[in-house]
């Protein structure tokens, strides 16, 4: 029987606690419609989230979820594959959780090529305390902990993501739902680490506080502003680079690992003695 | 085109962004001053469904006539 | 000579033991003088079918162990001082989504980076209060080789029968310290409760009698949600101060209520002892030899050795005091385990510590010296 | 037999945690008694004082480092230093003649590097310590010893541990 998104989003616990024209509810439904399209079954698939508005998504999913502190979602949902690598497991992070408080565990869980899929909520600040600044808050932008313009360069999650290991690195925006819904199913179907970067809208903090007061004036900035020519992008000067950027098969951390546990199993004696000599 | 597609709005859903108005092609919905997307053109709507894409609320669907959600 | 008889440090027979007791799963992060546990784990656990990460620090660490725990495998991580400071955030996940899983702490001198590879037993408060908000703890503390292996298997136990993270206090003295030990299988097994009900209906957090939820894993016929926020049954949030109240108590009382059985201590030379030791891990091998000096002295000295530090088990202490005419405490931390034993003797019986923290273990006759003018 | 307390003290990477491990696995599981075996060292591996310390006993053992040492080996003259002069009476102190200067024959001086150089192999001094240490206090059976000992060491280093034991034991006449 095919699937739709309300298998997968509690129904019930709508409307979503977001505010209005926040653009995580896009995210999330595009998820869930991507589960469906798929015809996940909910009893595999689970999804990890940290703090922070996006933090929030796991609130109205029937899928397992994981709902873990600050910043650790990708070490949790770690632990979650490594036990059961039969599992789709997601990793839902904002800018703040995923890339900044979280910043160290996305490298490496990208680096481990950990088959996971982190959809990164990117709207450069902090919306669930007030819209402070974020490690991805382009230069010069107004936020309530940066009011005379932040003097720090930020991240590009994309270009952190690639050269970090990544085996599967998209951009999207809210905006473009097509291509949006595209990635993320690429990236949930890629074995290996799948990050998604979906630059999003945040019209209460972000927006307010960089003269874009709505979400609409905000969509059609992310319209406008967006490319899908690499070269011509540039976070810090708030032109967006789309695409697929990286799409490559590499061996899994858990499919690696199975040849540890083969070596373990035949070398065990010799490695013990070994350890126990010195 | 004849009046193929039917838009319904959830209001229980339905926190007034105006996205879905601002970005349908064929300017289908109308919102006035803090009031609920008003489906105003029906006929022009092309099934486009870009309007429930969009929607942050999952709270506008967009029926075939006769053929159930899109 | 038979099998399971063998000649181990406390660290190595803290992984026999939690690989008796079912552990399959080990992240970590290496440090003095825990590092044994991991280099060994990460021989053993593959070899057994299960699976050993080295991540990027203790909190992720410790972030992986409750994601293991919901996957379904008993979980542990093992550390010094430093690392144990950054775990306990992910101590609180831990507690709050009752994930079992157990966290061995080998204790070392500090503050901060202090005396990377010279003993301490200065973590005992830390284990008990060490993260944030309102919780009960269980702590177990080993003394001997043989404990490492006994105790870890009690603390897996506990962590899945309370549905709890369980720290393990080792200190670098019983963890680097090499003993005879038998690997025995004596010590029941306890497995993860499950539970009995149509999926559809199963709450994680709707406790049973006991005060502790079954517990499904990821992957199952069970779906369900984990939540850090305060939640109710269904695990997802609910923030009425009724909840929060509900959960915080029941959060408490799962341990509290069953301390007897999650107390465990050991008496040397109790039944007529009038100078009464009270110690924990490598002071407690120091205090039984002050015991058998003094005995054979004709003094008549015993010592109640804690392996469950927390719950404090405070009958027990107020029971054998009640005997004794001093009670001696010797730590190496300037008064821990003290101020618990103070609490429970609130009846004028003089309550001495002994504390050294220059690094050095204890010596049978600094307790003796200590004591002397007043025996 | 009571409490026998040894000391093994020298440098880091003189291989004296290994000598201790044998020793203690000698006693407490070939011999069938109670032993405990600890370490001490600093933050590296290599150099800097070390000491590993055994305790073997037929009761349980309480105390598990050495308060009165009855055997002391030195291989460093750092380690020297530190025990000279400080021993009980009867006790016996160990060195390494061709590294430590001692003007008290009370002790026993053995030329150990020379020997490990007989050996063509400097590292296995620790071996020919244990094998003197064994001869002269037989605090462990000499079966047990040998059992351990090849147990504790790997397959490609096992018989030149053999070899120099075997050295050390002879040099006590």
């Amino acid at each position: 029987m095919a699937r739709n998104v309300f298998d997968y989003i509690i129904e019930e616990k709508l409307p979503f606690f977001w505010c209005e024209g926040c653009g995580n509810g896009i995210i999330l439904k595009t998820i869930a419609k991507v589960f469906a399209d798929l015809n996940l079954d909910p009893r595999e698939i689970v999804v990890v989230t940290g703090i922070g508005c996006w933090g929030k998504a796991d609130d109205y999913l029937s899928v397992n979820s994981l709902h873990v502190t600050h910043g650790r979602a990708l070490p949790a949902a770690t632990g979650v594959k490594l036990v059961n690598p039969n599992l789709k497991v997601l990793a839902l992070m904002g800018d703040g959780d995923g890339l900044t408080i979280g910043g160290n565990h996305f490298i490496h869980a990208a680096r481990r090529n950990i088959d996971i899929t982190a959809i990164i909520s990117n709207n450069f600040n902090y919306g669930m305390t007030g819209g402070q600044v974020s490690g991805t808050t382009p230069e010069k932008s107004i936020t309530s902990t940066s009011r005379f313009g932040s003097v720090e360069p930020p991240f590009d999650v994309v270009n952190l993501a690639i050269a970090a290991g990544a085996s599967y690195v998209a951009r999207a925006t809210v905006y473009h739902v097509n291509l949006l819904e595209k990635y993320i199913k690429n990236a949930i179907m890629k074995k290996g680490f799948s990050v998604v970067d979906v630059i999003n809208v945040c019209p209460t903090y972000f927006g307010r506080l960089n003269k874009l007061k709505t979400s609409v004036e905000m969509m059609e900035f992310l319209r406008d502003n967006s490319t899908f020519n690499k070269n011509e992008g540039d976070i810090n000067s708030n032109k967006f680079a789309l695409g697929e950027f990286v799409n490559i098969e590499k061996p899994d951390f858990s499919t690696k690992y199975l040849e540890v546990q083969k070596q373990a199993k035949e070398k065990i004696f010799s490695l013990e003695q070994d350890s126990g000599a010195r | 085109m004849s009046k193929r597609f039917k838009v319904k709005i959830n209001e229980q859903r339905c926190k007034k962004c105006g996205i879905c108005v601002a970005f349908c092609p064929k300017k289908v919905l109308r919102i006035d001053i803090n009031t609920f997307p008003i489906v105003d053109k029906e006929e022009e709507c092309i099934g486009c469904n870009l309007c429930y894409l969009r929607c942050p609320d999952i709270a506008i669907f967009v029926e075939e006539k006769g053929e159930g959600v899109v | 000579m038979h099998e399971d008889i063998k000649f181990l440090q406390g660290n190595e027979a803290c992984v026999e033991g939690a690989l008796k007791a079912g552990a399959r799963f080990y992240a970590g992060y290496p440090i003095t003088p825990s590092s044994e546990i991991a280099e060994l784990a990460s021989i053993r656990l593959p070899a057994e079918g299960g699976v050993f990460i080295q991540m990027e620090d203790e909190i992720a660490s410790m972030a992986a162990l409750v994601g293991a725990s919901f996957a379904g495998a008993k979980a542990f991580t093992a550390t010094s001082g430093p690392g144990f400071s950054l775990m306990q955030e992910n101590i609180g996940l831990a507690i709050m989504t009752e994930a079992p899983c157990v966290v061995i702490n080998v204790q070392r001198s500090g503050p901060s980076t202090g005396l990377a590879t010279k003993p301490a037993q200065a973590d005992v408060m830390q284990a008990r209060w060490g993260t944030h908000g309102d919780h009960a703890a269980i702590v177990l503390a080993p003394a001997t080789v043989q404990e490492c292996y006994d105790l870890i298997i009690y603390a897996f136990n506990f962590a899945e029968k309370y549905r709890t993270p369980v720290v393990f206090l080792s200190d670098e003295i019983v963890g680097h310290m090499r003993e005879k030990v038998v690997l025995h299988n004596n010590i029941p097994i306890v497995q993860r409760k499950m539970p009995n009900i149509d999926p559809g209906k199963y709450r994680p957090y709707e406790p049973e009698k006991t005060g502790v939820p079954p517990l499904a894993y990821f992957g199952s016929e069970y779906t369900f949600h984990a939540s850090s926020s305060m939640h109710d049954e269904t695990g997802f949030p609910n923030n009425s101060p009724q909840n929060a109240e509900k959960v915080v108590k029941r959060l408490y009382n799962k341990i509290y209520q069953n301390k007897e059985d999650i107390i465990i201590t050991k008496e040397f030379c109790t039944e007529d002892a009038e100078i009464l030791f009270i110690s924990f891990g490598a002071s407690a091998r120091s205090s039984r030899e002050a015991v058998n000096i003094l005995r054979k002295q004709g003094k008549k000295a015993g010592l109640l050795q804690l392996n469950t530090l927390w719950p404090f088990p405070d009958e027990k202490v107020r029971n054998l005091a009640d005997r004794a005419k001093i009670v001696v405490v010797p730590e190496m931390n300037l008064g821990q385990i003290i101020g618990e034993v103070q609490r429970v003797l609130n009846n004028g019986i003089p309550v001495i510590g002994v504390n050294k923290v220059n690094s050095e273990i204890i010596t049978p006759f600094e307790i003796i010296e200590k004591i002397k003018e007043v025996i | 037999m009571g409490r026998i307390e040894v000391v093994l003290a020298g440098s880091g990477g003189q291989g004296l945690l290994l000598i201790g491990k044998i020793l203690g696995e000698a006693a407490a599981i070939f011999d069938g008694k109670n032993a405990v075996q600890t370490t001490a060292y600093g933050v590296a591996t290599r150099g800097g004082f070390s000491k590993s310390e055994v305790i073997i006993s037929e009761d349980e053992i309480a105390f598990p480092e050495a308060m009165d040492p009855d055997y002391i080996v030195c291989l460093s003259p750092q380690a020297f230093e530190i025990y000279k002069g400080r021993i009980k009476e009867g006790a016996i102190l160990i060195y390494d003649k061709n590294t430590i200067k001692c003007e008290n024959n009370e002790y026993y001086g053995f030329s150990m590097t020379n020997a490990a150089v007989e050996l063509k192999n400097i590292r296995i001094l620790n071996m020919i310590a244990l094998g003197i240490l064994v001869k002269i206090s037989g605090i462990v059976s000499l079966e047990a010893i040998i059992e351990s000992l090849k147990k504790n060491s790997p397959d490609q280093f096992r018989d030149q541990n053999l070899r120099a034991f075997y050295k050390g034991f002879e040099m006590v006449l």
